[in-house]
């Protein structure tokens, strides 16, 4: 997919601009912004390494009679339609649903890295070759790779984060290519096959960590986009399985009450932005780094 | 709104209008109901084709397009005498050659027929007696034959239809029904217009004439939020397949009318699969219908909308039989029932262990046949009998992976419906004939009973003509199949229909609960 | 003009500009009256361009300007808001900015953005303003205006963009006008045409404010002239003055720094301690012997009928054409040429980046564009490179130390050996760099510093000979005085031969033995340095030399 | 395109369920083995797969995307009624993409930190909604809560509206991270300033100047967009009962219809590349820096 693509193109932006920033033409975002980035992922650890610290309920415990209840003291954001307490189902979530993103943006990067440093040093065949396959897979629309994925080898968490993982590896590899191939016509690879080096040492210690910088920018943005993603399968009831919870799944779940119990959906869904949006901030914030004054 | 359309609602019936009915329900691909033969096909081709026989609210066999019928004294033969002057919207006359010629394309292996099929496995022809009177030649006593006869999948279509084959019968097939199909647009409706000389109604219509409405639009509208919402604001008159909550929001506005109509046959349940470990162990099966809590669940989460039921059978069928006592929730039994039957160890998380294999339950569960209010009950089945040291695991499927799945027999507990008319839905569920798969993997008792005791009930059952006798057969079967622990009911086959305020007299037939608008009227 | 001819058009006193908390423009004060053209001097980042803007008030983000007065047309604008300021933008005063290829929208006709001050302060109807336009662009010498005026920006040349600026900024015939460098990316020839039109806008009355890093430009055309010093004026007067008989000793090494006539060999930046070592031999100020005649000997680099062609839409674009040259072992070759001539091609074909598609490159009498790339790997140390763009051919992740490590092939980054340390120490010292900025990344360091340390990268590899692409048209005239020298120096002191290319004939001139002037991809003429600037053969190096300006030194 | 007809031949080949059986009406039904067996003769499909992939190449050459399984109808009939509704709801969407991140982009850049804050966040935000749960929220606040719009499709242009609003917040919040970028980057650029110098005012320039580089990086991704929003179509059409290629490809895929599945694959594929030539050369009309790569 290529969000990654869009996104690709904000962080080259946002590294063009680094000169630009320096001398404080750009606006940056507030510190304070960067700052409750940090602490919601943070947060996001915690519930991931030791759920049961922040829950307050047993996340899976049903209790019929006090289903649907809305956010109070004794459950924070509410109950769902099995009475189980909504934020212990959150925290607990995180777990599965990070993994979810986190695999699935390695995969796709995994993936995207192979065919992307085949197309940009494989020679002109290997290059037109790839690119072609990358152009088929593109047009490919992602839902249906997904879809065949899971229909292939059975819905579930593991299936759904393949699935994602390989529709976006099509993207990745785009924009890794673009990497590599800006990056071996750039000056300093030039200077550098100049001055006698060898073309493994060239790719080993110029281009590959060049491209690796912004690239590991666009996995943590990549991950909360995968989350989304595997909303979606939720949504065709294909993700997580019960009882484990996950956001995407609970979104999907909640959906179906959404005029009974808002806080169904709105909870786990405010989790996926602020995961996508506290990830994306701290990978900007990474970027002008990497390529800023550092 | 009151629970249920009364047909003689307020005022008189007023003629005209469009009639916009949303359907939730998958959009078939072809609009012949011979052809396959599920749900949905029945759902739309009531409203254009219709049945020898029909059912009223009792559970009674009554008169539609045959207006009488008479078994011989072997019942291998019955004269089924048919209504005079009646014609197909094409202008072919309904004889007995169009029955002969109906029942010869149910059973042709191109029309690819299963449901219809299967409803007369037991005949082997009909002969033309004379131009209104058809018999019908069984190879068996079947004492199941009308109320098969009575099922959608059986309707009777003009044989000029048929003779235009398959594509284009699909397409429009021709019947004798209250409706015609004028146009079907793939994915978005099919426009059904009023059969102005229209005079065959069942017999328990209030409208003998053609019908008020001018016409149905027929839409297909997957998602059920949507579907509500459309009701709610007027793009629609009438929805199926409304979700519970919906149900009950509906219940408190004056707006709607809810049309309560579970389907007939098997009501909804789990089923649990003695075919192999450790379902194979009464004791097993028995401890995890004990352990589990549905009453609660089916409360919150239909929300008051679902009966829970202790009978294999849809409370629709006069010959149910219930047992409760066998399903009262008993944590320290159903512990007690699995020490017994050897499953003392436990393993980290709690779920019990036997010569080291764990107590895993595998629940395969399609996603397009339980609506979400249903898949979340069982995962508080799952809940609740984890605390017994099950560990069942759900899976969440497409309709195709689910049948794969029960095909190669990788699950422990199942729920599957099956709509039929009739009690002799038990004999397809429940007879060990039913466990040998067909061609494609399905099989139907899923609960894999092999007791030659039912066998012998249920055959006996379908050829026996004394309907007491019939009654006292099933029951027998009944409670055997609910004393083995072979099933936990849930609650009928849920089955209802939104209506707005302004659309009158609609009734859900007492076959298979599919709605007719011959009576129903639109003021405003 | 209505103002009477002693009112000045522009006062200002004691203008002062900071961005946040660093002011920028310390106290400066001018004057403009009609006619006159006034010119302000000065290194980079000395304040010349912040000054013009904040004439308009228009500073820049973030910026507080102040002044005693500020008065244009008559009319005082110290705090004026940024309507009334909106107002004589365009109308009292025209500016043309620093970044001529960059200053015109390029998604625009070049004739929209001319249309625009007109549409904005005039009433004039359509076809009045399309007539308008067309006459402003052949005022400003635009050769057929109607074509031109629906071109877009990307689609002239730098020369034709600039005149494009400054029909825009005459549009309104504004009694001022405020020209930022409006000549430097400009090969000799255009420049001089615009040099020619600013002055003709001049004698119809126009004041000129005319501000420019470039000594030998502002020569020609101001009457008075101010210096500015890291945003104070430090000298100012009659242009004979400050260029006749500079006072401040910064104004001395300004001109000094001018490289034009000066001869080969002579330091440039005499008044300053001599970066590298104190073992300088004294003579520096005298010219050093000519390398001695070395026509026997074996060429070092040689292009034999070397041509090279590219894919463009539509066919094949012949960028070198048939090229011949030779660079022998401690000259210094000089190629000139206008842009888009093939001078960084043939760089390319040198360094063997790129290979001819007929002749060859031989190095030291041996293939060299023949050779696989893996056999001519271990030979590239013979031949070095340094760029117009230092920044960009260095790894942004890397420090100095690392680069200088890499570049003389030890050990990877954190096993600085110390012989490494000391190498790169002494390559430092050698380019007279502090040996703090080994720490340092190439993107904190000022121009002049990069183009030291892209030197030392080059000589790390001790290469026998450097091909130096534009390596100073990037730094103002002080900074290409200090690295001109440095090369001038390495070269004594490593008998190094060079190709340097360069579009700027005063750079050249000062440091070539030999030069080559290409045009369109072929050389036309070759011969020794004084030679060919004295008298040109080719009429095309005639035109060249002819439209160079040159600082009249006394 | 042939290499998307064969990708997706044998990815769909590899689910598993027999297609015999899809053709029959699904494994639920009780079809006799005869029946199968003469299905499986209809269709090649007791051929060896490669005698098949062959025959199915054979086919589309000549422009035949074969006939559904499941519906018995030409696959190209079946989406020649249903592209239409698609494409008009794609394009919509897409328009209606490009004109809520201009808007965003132009009101929120350039304003300050706090604006600028605010318009990432609500960039990010959009970016990160999944549709099916924006349709819900959509259809409950102005089909049920106001009244407004219907929630289905009704054919009349007001039905479109929800519907193309749901795919275009999404995408709107892409774009909207790149126009910023092109905007800010255009604002910076010495054109503005000498604008500028020349008396236009602030929204003049962003009118004038730079809206039309934040436009340039929504043309050039309009293939792309375009792509994503036939995707998103699957989840759209379903939600909003609108006939489309998303529903039809949703339902061949659960039905095991391979040459429906085919036939989707293969026009989205068209689609894509039909639309890649066009943004190029849009691309090239809007920014005349592209049709410059030829030396003057
Ligand atoms: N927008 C700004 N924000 C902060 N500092 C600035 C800004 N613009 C210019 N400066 C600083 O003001 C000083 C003077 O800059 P100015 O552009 O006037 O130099 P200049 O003399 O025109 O140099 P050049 O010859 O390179 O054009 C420099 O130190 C520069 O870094
Ligand atoms: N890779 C390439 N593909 C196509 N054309 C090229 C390529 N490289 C250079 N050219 C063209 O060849 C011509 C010569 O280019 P070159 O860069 O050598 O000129 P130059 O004399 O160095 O100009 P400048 O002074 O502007 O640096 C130009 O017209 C350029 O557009
Ligand atoms: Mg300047
Ligand atoms: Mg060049």
């Amino acid at each position: 997919m290529s969000e990654l693509e869009l996104r690709q193109t904000t962080i080259d932006a946002e590294v063009a601009h680094a000169p630009a920033l320096r001398r404080g033409r750009r606006p940056r975002l507030p510190r304070a912004g960067t700052f409750v980035a940090g602490a919601f992922v943070v947060f996001l650890l915690v519930a991931t390494a030791f759920p049961g610290l922040l829950e307050t309920h047993d996340p899976n415990q049903i209790a019929p009679s006090e289903a649907f209840e809305s956010p109070s003291l004794a459950h924070w954001f509410g109950t769902d339609e099995s009475g189980r307490d909504i934020y212990s189902r959150v925290v607990e979530g995180t777990g599965t649903s990070l993994l979810i993103g986190v695999t699935a943006t390695f995969i796709g990067l995994a993936l995207g890295l192979v065919l992307g440093v085949l197309a940009g040093f494989g020679g002109r065949v290997v290059d037109y070759g790839v690119n072609r396959l990358v152009e088929v897979l593109f047009a490919f629309p992602g839902l249906l790779l997904a879809l065949l994925v899971i229909v292939v080898y059975g819905p579930g968490p593991v299936t759904a984060t393949i699935a994602v993982g390989l529709s976006t590896a099509p993207g990745y590899a785009r924009i890794i290519r673009g990497q590599f191939v800006a990056i071996r016509s750039s000056h300093y690879v030039e200077a550098a096959r100049v001055l006698g080096h060898s073309r493994p040492r060239i790719i080993a210690r110029h281009v590959l960590p060049n491209a690796l910088i912004p690239i590991f920018v666009l996995a943590t943005l990549g991950v909360g986009q995968a989350i989304v993603w595997a909303a979606a399968l939720s949504y065709l009831g294909l993700g997580a399985q019960p009882p484990a919870p996950e956001w995407g799944a609970m979104l999907a779940a909640g959906r179906t009450y959404l005029s009974v119990a808002w806080w169904m959906t709105v909870f786990p869904g405010l989790m996926i932005v602020g995961t996508t949006i506290s990830t994306t901030v701290l990978g900007r914030a990474l970027a002008r780094r990497g390529k800023g004054d550092a | 709104g009151c629970q249920a359309a009364e047909p003689e609602a307020s005022g008189d019936p007023v003629e005209g209008g469009t009639l916009v009915y949303a359907s939730g329900d998958a959009e078939p691909t072809c609009l012949d109901p011979h052809v396959g033969g599920n749900y949905p096909q029945a759902l739309i081709s009531a409203q254009f084709l219709e049945s020898l026989v029909s059912r009223d609210a009792t559970g009674e066999i009554i008169p539609w397009l045959a207006e009488s019928w008479e078994p011989s004294d072997d019942r291998l033969a019955w004269e089924f005498t048919l209504r005079e002057g009646i014609e197909f919207t094409d202008g072919t006359p309904l004889d007995a050659e169009a029955v002969k010629v109906n029942v010869e394309h149910l059973k042709d292996p191109a029309t690819q027929s299963s449901t219809g099929y299967l409803a007369l496995g037991k005949v082997e022809a009909v002969e033309v007696v004379s131009d209104t009177v058809a018999r019908f030649v069984l190879s068996a006593p079947d004492s199941a034959l009308l109320e098969s006869l009575a099922q959608p999948w059986t309707a009777i279509q003009s044989p000029a239809g048929i003779a235009r084959g398959m594509d284009a019968n699909c397409q429009a097939p021709i019947g004798t029904g209250p409706f015609i199909v004028d146009e079907w647009v793939k994915q978005d409706h099919v426009t059904l217009v009023r059969n102005d000389d229209y005079a065959s109604a069942p017999a328990d219509a209030a409208n003998t004439g053609p019908a008020y409405l001018e016409g149905i639009e027929w839409r297909f509208v997957p998602d059920s939020s949507t579907r509500y919402a459309a009701l709610q604001g007027g793009q629609v008159d009438v929805i199926d397949n409304p979700q519970p909550d919906t149900i009950a929001a509906a219940q408190g506005d004056d707006a709607f009318t809810w049309l309560d109509a579970p389907r007939p046959g098997a009501s909804n349940r789990i089923e649990l699969n003695s075919g192999q470990a450790p379902f194979d162990d009464e004791r097993v099966r028995e401890a995890f219908i004990r352990a589990v809590e549905v009453n609660d669940g089916i409360e919150s989460l239909f929300f008051g909308t679902a009966q829970r039921s202790y009978s294999p059978l849809s409370s629709r069928e006069p010959l149910a039989y219930s047992d409760a006592s066998l399903f009262e929730t008993d944590l320290e039994a159903a512990n007690a029932l699995l020490d017994e039957a050897g499953w003392t160890a436990r393993d980290s998380d709690g779920t019990r262990m036997k010569d080291g294999a764990r107590l895993t339950l595998r629940f395969p569960v399609s996603t397009n046949q339980s609506i979400p209010a249903e898949q979340s009950l069982f995962e508080q089945v799952q809940a609740t009998a984890k605390q017994a040291g099950f560990d069942v695991v759900i899976s969440l499927l497409d309709l195709s992976s689910w049948y794969g799945a029960l095909a190669v027999n990788e699950y422990e507990i199942v729920s599957a419906p099956y709509t039929k008319v009739g009690p002799d839905v038990l004999r397809i569920l429940y007879h060990s004939d039913s466990i040998i798969p067909a061609p494609s993997g399905y099989f139907a008792n899923l609960s894999q009973l092999d007791d030659p005791e039912v066998d012998a009930l249920l055959t006996e059952a379908a050829s026996t003509s004394d309907p007491a006798e019939r009654a006292a057969l099933y029951e027998q079967a009944q409670q055997l199949i609910l004393g083995g622990y072979y099933l936990l009911p849930l609650y009928d086959q849920q089955n209802s229909f939104l209506l707005s305020a302004d659309v009158k007299g609609a009734r859900a037939m007492p076959t298979v609960s599919t709605p007719s608008f011959l009576d129903a009227w639109l003021i405003g | 003009m209505t103002a009477p001819m002693t009112a000045p058009l522009l006062e200002v006193a004691d203008l002062r500009v900071a961005f946040g908390d660093t002011e920028v423009v310390h106290g400066v004060s001018l004057t403009v009256t009609p006619g006159e053209c006034v010119a302000i001097v000065g290194e980079s980042g000395s304040g010349k361009s912040v000054t013009a803007r904040a004439l308009l008030g228009m500073a820049g983000r973030g910026s507080r300007a102040e002044s005693s007065v500020l008065r244009i047309g008559g009319r005082e604008f110290g705090g004026a808001g940024e309507r009334v300021w909106r107002d004589i933008r365009g109308r009292e005063v025209g500016l043309i900015l620093q970044d001529a290829l960059v200053s015109l929208d390029p998604l625009r006709p070049i004739g929209r953005e001319i249309d625009d001050p007109l549409r904005i302060h005039e009433r004039m109807s359509r076809p009045e303003r399309r007539a308008r336009v067309h006459d402003l662009l052949a005022a400003a010498g635009m050769p057929d205006p109607d074509f031109a005026a629906r071109r877009r920006s990307g689609e002239l040349s730098g020369g034709l963009r600039q005149r494009a600026l400054i029909a825009a900024a005459i549009a309104l015939d504004p009694p001022l006008l405020i020209a930022d460098e409006p000549t430097t990316a400009l090969d000799a020839t255009v420049q001089a045409r615009i040099l020619e039109l600013i002055a003709e806008i001049r004698t119809r009355g126009t004041g000129v404010l005319l501000i420019s890093h470039d000594l030998a430009v502002v020569g020609r055309l101001a009457d008075r002239i101010l210096v500015m010093r890291a945003g104070e004026v430090v000298e100012s007067g009659t242009a004979a003055e400050v260029l006749g008989s500079p006072r401040e000793p910064y104004t001395r090494r300004l001109i000094a720094a001018v490289p034009s006539d000066v001869a080969r060999g002579v330091r440039l930046t005499r008044s300053e301690p001599s970066p590298p070592t104190a073992a300088e031999p004294p003579a520096t100020t005298t010219p050093r012997a000519r390398v001695p005649n070395a026509t026997h000997e074996l060429p070092l680099l040689t292009l034999d009928h070397v041509s090279k062609t590219f894919a463009v839409p539509g066919g094949r674009f012949t960028a070198v054409d048939d090229v011949t040259l030779e660079v022998r072992r401690g000259e210094t070759l000089g190629l000139v040429g206008e842009s888009g001539s093939g001078k960084t091609t043939v760089a390319r074909l040198a360094l063997a980046l790129t290979a001819p598609d007929t002749g060859e490159v031989t190095l030291d009498g041996a293939p060299w564009s023949r050779l696989d790339e893996r056999a001519r790997r271990p030979m590239r140390r013979r031949i070095g490179a340094i760029y117009q763009d230092a920044l960009s051919s260095f790894d942004p992740r890397w420090n100095v130390e690392h680069i200088l490590a890499d570049a003389m092939g030890v050990g990877a980054p954190g096993h600085h050996s110390r012989t490494a340390d000391h190498g790169v120490a002494g390559l430092l010292e050698q380019v007279g760099l502090e040996t703090s900025v080994a720490r340092r990344r190439p993107l904190t360091l000022s121009g002049g510093q990069r183009q030291r340390v892209a030197i030392a990268r080059a000589l790390a590899a001790s290469p026998e000979i450097l091909i130096c692409d534009e390596p100073v048209s990037a730094l103002d005239v002080t900074i290409q005085a200090q690295i001109l020298d440095l090369l001038d120096d390495v070269q004594r002191d490593r008998g190094l031969a060079l190709l340097f290319i360069s579009h700027d004939l005063g750079v050249v001139r000062h440091m070539a033995d030999r030069v080559a002037v290409m045009q369109a991809g072929r050389i036309v003429e070759t011969g020794p340095a004084d030679a060919v600037f004295a008298e040109p053969e080719h009429p095309y190096t005639a035109r060249l030399v002819a439209d160079a300006p040159r600082l009249s030194r006394t | 395109m042939w290499a998307v007809a064969t990708l997706t031949f044998f990815a769909i080949r590899l689910i598993p369920g027999d297609p015999a059986q899809a053709i029959l009406g699904g494994p639920g039904s009780q079809a006799s083995q005869e029946a199968l067996d003469q299905v499986r003769r209809d269709y090649g499909l007791d051929q060896p797969l490669i005698v098949q992939y062959v025959a199915m190449l054979g086919r589309l050459l000549t422009g035949d995307l074969g006939d559904s399984y499941a519906l018995k109808v030409p696959v190209a009939e079946l989406l020649g009624a249903q592209i239409g509704g698609t494409l008009l709801l794609a394009v919509l969407s897409l328009a209606l993409s490009w004109v809520l991140a201009l808007a965003l982009s132009l009101v929120s850049t350039g304003r300050g930190r706090v604006a600028t804050a605010v318009g990432e966040g609500v960039e990010l935000t959009a970016a990160a909604l999944p549709q099916f749960w924006l349709a819900a929220v959509l259809i409950a606040i102005f089909s049920t809560g106001l009244g407004w719009l219907p929630p289905v499709a009704t054919g009349t242009p007001s039905g479109l509206v929800l519907p193309v609003v749901t795919l275009a917040i999404p995408l709107a919040g892409f774009l909207a991270q790149v126009m910023r970028e092109s905007l800010l980057d255009a604002m910076s650029q010495p054109f503005v300033i000498s604008a500028r110098a020349r008396g236009e005012s602030a929204l003049g320039i962003r009118l004038r100047h730079t809206i039309r580089h934040a436009a340039l990086p929504g043309i050039s991704l309009s293939g792309w967009a375009l792509g994503w929003l036939l995707s998103g179509a699957v989840v759209v059409e379903t939600i909003f009962a609108i006939p489309g290629l998303g529903r039809t490809l949703l339902q061949a895929v659960t039905l095991r219809d391979i040459p429906v599945v085919t036939g989707v694959v293969l026009l989205i594929a068209l689609v894509y590349v039909v639309m890649t030539v066009l943004t190029d050369l849009a691309a090239r009309i809007a920014d005349p820096r592209l049709r410059q790569e030829a030396p003057r």
